[in-house]
């Protein structure tokens, strides 16, 4: 390095201590990895927990008998369970499509003007909404003001509108993630602007706004406040079979169970929340593959 | 855009070969007018000096628009540059061969024989070395070019002879001073167009090495 | 373009402009319903009372100070952030500057799920492990329904959302400045602390916020007054439910007073999220 | 509706197919009359005015190349070609641009039809997520074409020197491809659609030399059959491939003539400085 | 550890502070001992060779380019001078790369202290979202200066000639400024390191031709004090502002000359046909 | 990359016009040779005559290694393209100047003044000629060029009458054939310098407007 070329001031002047350097580095390394493995430390105690108690009661009878009044231990989930996917199927139908298509509009065809910015501005916030006030917007709107009474019907309603600012937000980070390049590609070769959306935009965004829309419903599945405050009843034997019978959920279940003093309910509890829990991962396993599916097809 | 900068450059480059022939062409038709004393052929040469004249500029246009447009190096750079410096030779000896025409058409009363042999010599000599550059020229054969280059020495030997000669000559009727200037100057054009044969040659070096030997030539012809 | 595509072209973009705008009658919705439904409750209740009161007993039918059950909400949610930023930042640290693909590619799916696990799961699992078997131990006189173990709990449902965030915003800044840090000799840990954070450090704030309007937002634990994390609290999201849950009927002053209390949690959550929204376009405008 | 694209005017609106070679020459002064001519052309974004009472011709089966620094409004120009602006937010225009005898700013002038007459190719290659062989037929699949489509393909393919390459994969991903052949694909996928009219905003500027050299040999190639429109911020390149060049400078021309003479002997002394670098 | 830095052998290693003034030179044929010498280095990424036995001198207050195709590794072994590809996942390095005296790639070396002298510049500009002065001045607080930041940040500013146009906002950000100004603040940054070496992975593709020709300039200012080794992609910048050229293709040093006798006489024919613009 | 290109274009440039006044000296020189046939004047010139030799392939290789790093267009080109092609022309006037004094040198006989006026007038029209065209060379003056080479047309009478003068005289013991042909020679090399100063006087016009006058000087004095 030819120290006769260092014309350019004087090198004395630094004072880089490397040793304490690096060796704070490592020790601020070690912390940050500590705190990571805290984190997954609580996961597993709360996993090891719940295994702990409900693993026991797990069986096929926990799932497809009713509750039992006489020995809590025999109960099963079959009406929560049912409810819950009734909840969702009816969620799906009604924010899903919404959703996509004011995110198109946003995406695609929303001039940058006032209410364009005002819209998103308010999606944003609908989406930091407490999941409670939905509830009370679903009890006034739907279960006194379409006189929907306490149905499923009414419960998805509100959990629709809760999910649906997720659903948009997400769909219009997918079709954010499209990039403009594609777009012009399709208006230079003289394609309309539904066309250039139906058949590249739309299945370029696809697996972006189906994992959005997983995890929006993941967090819709194990929402209990919304559902109580709707009026979901905490005890009943019955599977709904239609949009406007009663109903209650596997959260709302817990949510129960778990406030119950007796231990035996803790365990009634821990079962309950595995099922949701393994309903959940699967949901989540799903979003997760196809976002690395899509990651390594993305290319460019 | 290298195939189509590619192209163009072969153009340039056969063109300037085929403007080296009709130069080569020229002087051979001169050495007829200056032998037989054709006219009519002295002044088909110089309409022909004219077109490579355009010819000439034409090519040199080129040369400045490909390095403006194409802007190239390595060995295309080179070629342009000696498309351009044989372009300027070329058309010098056009010069020289038209002047020769010239002073053959009113070379009023012939020289006698005795005082032509050396000259008869000389033009195929300056014909063969214009030749023979241009072959190199058209092969880029540095040997070949450094041969020309060599071959230079004889054609200034013979001149230097008929110089001698005329310098020592007699006039009187049947050699007029006019004749003997004449008979000089055709000697002297074929002695400068062997000098741009030879500097075509340096030019083939410059093309094939990138060395520069004009001015250089005990180096260069070893 | 032919007659019926233009005609498509048009019915699409107005069919596309209708769901937009399905979401600002959503707001509209809300806001409407919070105070048509609280109006009511201030024929009984004088807006000084309910502001400034210090206590809350909607049962006994004389106290309305909505103080209390802010400071519940607020003394949960900043102990939660307490316990949620420092592992949060430095668990996104990790994850981001540190953690090779591999560990990422494990990692990155555990703290999802964590970010997943529903409300009822953490309030179980605070209800039935934190406060019985690790709190307990510590302070025997804690109540069953304690602020601090809601607190905990609370932080740690909040942690993956300021991990994640924070990690997003620390991988949003560009590897071409780590690369600048690195060529003028920094060591791994000056381009982590500052470069990367400081130039992430808004999209953290925001991470922040994000995660105090989920805090404020969630159930927690029930009833009482105090500032005691031992003792418990009640929570605004938590006062709801608890009246939801006992069926009051429409129109008595407790039906009312969940749409107050739900309007309160309302103005305080937006009042968070639109900050948080300021601080995340500013933090945007930097690389965009 | 341009002469090849016949199978498309079956949606009965003859009244647009007016065409190009028609024209009784206006402008005396050339002997073929331009495949566009902007005629006073200014286009503003809000208040700022990118493209300043531009007027140029531009000579039909020849390459056009329009230089100048960045900022100069020479992409604005070119993407007001096809109508391209037409996405950008607040852009104005003023004055005429001509495709032919058409004004392309005009009410009846629809940019879906212009763009199908005027294509285009980026700054950086842009193919479809999708196959090869669907990148090229998807313009005209989408246009109605009803001649067979894999031919087209093929010539396309051909006319945009990536047949040999490509021709045992067109199934694959053209996402697969190097950049070099993605933006020859574009090239291709513009040609299938037959336009008139080539518009490339700096087609080359994501590529290293080599495939550079490429995409040049293939506009030399293509202009016998399509009027080429460059923007360009390469100089050489501009003087390597165009017949003629423009220079733009704020927005306004400065100076447009053949290639051979604007880099020999411009005429504008900005010109001047610009080309030997002696601006700014 | 290097000469230059013998503030930092409180560590107690002095065994390692071998300086090149010392040395008997070894290579005859250098009139001054190279800045950075490569002595056989391979650059592998798994079981990829990026660089191939590559033996090369760099010469002190010169600039040297490295040029060849993408993919050829003139990026690679760029990266090597001051081991940022140590961050690469997999890199292997096997031969010599010598900085005087001392192996870059000894277990002694700290890369740390490695970069301090051998600064980098990148290929897009790459400023901190901090202010002008701090942008400067990191590096050096840093690195524990105890002179005058002020006065340090004023003369590398001034160095990277761009102390006039940013002497009155040295708190605004530096992200306002233009990519030209940012890359030369990227330049005044790694200059106010005092480094002995400055390596510039293309540090103008990013930029447009008017702010090309300002960091050009700036690079021939600056080669009087600092050897400087710039890889381009751009031939014509090569050859425009460096003293001696070296070609890659695949990994290997095919030839390195003096620019002006490589861009008119290369000996080898791959380095003409990449030159001409014949390759590939 | 401009700044320097811009200072190297401009050494280059005075480098060339440096070039060109040492050749005007030379040419002045050489007068004196012939009129006072001061013979240690004669060799000085010849040694001069190599400097410029070197100069000239310096020059050259210079402006080839311009285009090929640089890759001028416009009037950069069109300045490195006059460059060289007034260096040749330099270059070739010097040689001329080199055959004056070589002539002069062994004129053993001298010419009688009665032979020499003429000539006495024919040299500082020469010298005239190359100061205005170097002139216009340095100040880019295309006006100045023209006049350069509108001029040349009295050189070329001047020089026609010497030949008819010689044609007609009697070679005798006042006047061998020997001196005689050194006078034509001498004042044949003068004619061509004039020539070479056209030459430059045409290549300034090429700098100023990019237009190639040579073989059309009639459009081109107007």
């Amino acid at each position: 390095m030819n120290s006769a070329m260092t014309t350019a001031g004087n090198p004395a002047f630094f004072q880089p201590r490397l040793n304490r350097r690096r060796w704070m580095g490592r020790l601020f390394a070690w912390m940050c990895l500590a705190a990571a493995i805290a984190a997954v430390l609580v996961l597993a105690a709360l996993l090891w927990h719940v295994g702990r108690q409900g693993a026991s009661l797990l069986s096929v009878k926990f799932l497809t008998s009713g509750e039992s009044t006489l020995d809590p231990l025999t109960s099963g989930i079959r009406s929560p369970l049912w409810g819950t996917i009734w909840l969702m199927g009816l969620t799906t139908i009604l924010a899903v499509p919404i959703g996509v298509a004011a995110a198109i509009y946003l995406e695609e065809y929303a001039p940058d003007n006032r209410l364009t910015r005002f819209i998103q501005l308010n999606i944003a916030n609908l989406a930091g909404v407490p999941s409670v006030v939905y509830g009370l917007l679903g009890l006034t709107v739907f279960v006194r003001g379409f006189a929907l009474r306490r149905s499923v019907a009414a419960g998805a309603a509100a959990l629709a509108l809760l999910v649906l600012p997720v659903v948009i937000i997400a769909s219009r980070e997918a079709l954010l993630g499209v990039p403009k390049s594609i777009r012009e590609a399709a208006y230079a070769v003289g394609a309309t602007r539904w066309q250039t959306i139906r058949h590249h935009v739309l299945p370029a965004a696809v697996p972006g706004i189906l994992t959005g829309v997983i995890l929006a419903l993941s967090r819709a599945i194990g929402e209990a406040a919304p559902l109580i405050v709707v009026g979901a009843v905490a005890y009943m034997r019955k599977v709904p079979a239609g949009p406007l019978d009663p109903f209650t959920a596997l959260p709302i279940k817990i949510f129960n169970w778990s406030e119950m003093p007796a231990p035996e309910f803790a365990r009634l509890a821990g079962a309950a929340i595995i099922v949701l829990l393994i309903l959940l991962l699967s949901m989540n396993g799903v979003a997760v593959g196809i976002r690395a599916w899509q990651q390594r097809r993305k290319s460019w | 855009m290298t195939a189509h900068f590619v192209n163009l450059l072969d153009d340039l480059r056969r063109r300037s070969l085929r403007m080296a022939s009709e130069v080569e062409d020229m002087l051979e038709e001169s050495a007829e007018v200056v032998f037989s004393g054709d006219k009519s052929l002295a002044r088909r040469i110089v309409a022909r000096d004219e077109e490579v004249d355009d010819e000439e500029v034409g090519i040199e246009t080129d040369v400045i628009r490909l390095l403006a447009l194409y802007q190239p190096v390595g060995r295309d750079l080179r070629l342009l540059a000696t498309i351009l410096k044989v372009n300027t030779d070329l058309e010098r000896v056009a010069d020289g061969v038209v002047n020769i025409a010239e002073r053959a058409k009113h070379m009023e009363v012939q020289v006698p024989a005795s005082e032509c042999a050396e000259l008869k010599q000389l033009f195929p000599l300056v014909r063969a070395a214009l030749r023979n550059a241009v072959q190199s020229y058209a092969t880029e054969d540095a040997e070949a070019a450094r041969s020309v280059m060599r071959e230079d020495a004889a054609i200034d030997a013979l001149y230097g002879q008929i110089v001698r000669k005329a310098v020592s000559a007699t006039p009187g009727p049947s050699l007029s001073i006019a004749a003997l200037l004449d008979l000089l100057s055709v000697a002297k054009n074929l002695e400068r167009i062997a000098d741009h044969a030879t500097n075509i040659a340096e030019d083939v070096i410059f093309l094939t090495s990138g060395a520069i030997v004009r001015h250089r030539h005990d180096d260069a012809t070893k | 373009m032919r007659g019926w595509q233009r005609l498509k072209e048009g019915a699409l973009h107005a069919a596309f402009f209708a769901c937009a705008l399905i979401s600002i009658a959503v707001t509209v919705g809300i806001i409407w319903v919070l105070f048509s439904e609280s109006l009511p409750f201030f024929r009984s209740v004088p807006i000084r009372d309910f502001l400034f009161g210090l206590e809350w007993a909607p049962r006994t039918g004389q106290a309305y100070g909505i103080l209390p059950l802010v400071c519940g909400t607020l003394l949960t949610s900043v102990l939660a952030l307490g316990v949620a930023i420092p592992i949060g930042l430095a668990t996104a640290l990790y994850m981001s500057e540190y953690a090779s693909p591999t560990v990422r590619g494990v990692a990155k799916p555990v703290f999802e799920i964590l970010a997943g696990i529903p409300t009822v799961v953490y309030g179980y699992f605070a209800l039935s492990f934190i406060t019985p078997t690790l709190l307990r131990p510590l302070f025997p006189t804690i109540e069953v329904f304690n602020a601090l173990s809601a607190a905990i709990v609370m932080g740690v449902m909040i942690i993956p959302t300021i991990s994640s965030l924070c990690d997003d915003a620390f991988r949003a800044v560009p590897r071409r400045l780590r690369e600048a840090g690195y060529a003028l000799s920094a060591t791994k840990l000056e381009v982590s602390t500052r470069i990367v954070l400081p130039a992430a450090m808004s999209g953290v704030v925001a991470a922040v916020l994000l995660a105090l309007a989920r805090a404020v937002g969630e159930t927690g634990s029930t009833p009482k007054v105090s500032l005691d994390p031992l003792g418990s609290t009640q929570t605004i999201a938590a006062y709801i439910v608890q009246v939801s849950k006992g069926d009051a009927p429409a129109g008595t002053i407790e039906y009312q007073s969940i749409y107050i209390v739900g309007l309160t949690l309302f103005a305080i959550t937006l009042g968070v999220n639109l900050l948080a929204q300021r601080v995340m376009r500013r933090f945007r405008e930097v690389y965009e | 509706m341009v002469a090849a694209s016949h199978s498309i005017t079956s949606d009965g609106m003859p009244g647009v197919t007016i065409r190009p070679r028609t024209i009784v020459a206006e402008a005396v002064q050339l002997t073929t009359p331009p495949a566009i001519r902007a005629v006073d052309l200014t286009i503003r974004y809000g208040t700022f005015a990118a493209v300043k009472n531009v007027t140029l011709d531009i000579p039909p089966n020849q390459v056009t190349a329009i230089i100048g620094p960045s900022g100069c409004g020479k992409s604005t120009f070119l993407r007001s070609m096809n109508r391209m602006n037409d996405f950008v937010e607040g852009a104005h225009v003023t004055g005429q641009l001509l495709f032919g005898k058409e004004d392309v700013y005009a009410a009846a002038c629809d940019p879906v039809e212009l763009r199908r007459r005027v294509g285009m190719v980026f700054q950086k290659p842009n193919p479809f997520p999708k196959s090869i062989f669907w990148n090229v037929a998807w313009g005209p699949a989408v246009n109605g074409y009803r001649g067979n489509l894999a031919e087209l393909v093929e010539e396309a393919l051909r006319k945009a020197a990536l047949w040999e390459e490509v021709m045992d994969r067109l199934n694959r991903s053209a996402l697969a491809l190097s950049g070099g052949q993605q933006q020859r694909l574009c090239i291709a996928r513009a040609v299938a659609m037959q336009p008139d009219v080539l518009l490339m905003d700096e087609p080359c500027s994501a590529l290293d030399p080599i495939a550079t050299a490429r995409i040049e040999d293939l506009i030399d190639k293509l202009k016998s059959q399509y009027t080429v429109v460059l923007v360009t911020h390469n100089m050489q390149q501009a003087a390597r491939i165009s017949d003629h060049t423009a220079f733009m400078l704020m927005g306004e021309l400065v100076e447009v003539d053949a290639t051979s003479r604007l880099f020999t002997m411009p005429s504008d002394r900005r010109t001047q400085d610009y080309i030997t670098g002696r601006f700014g």
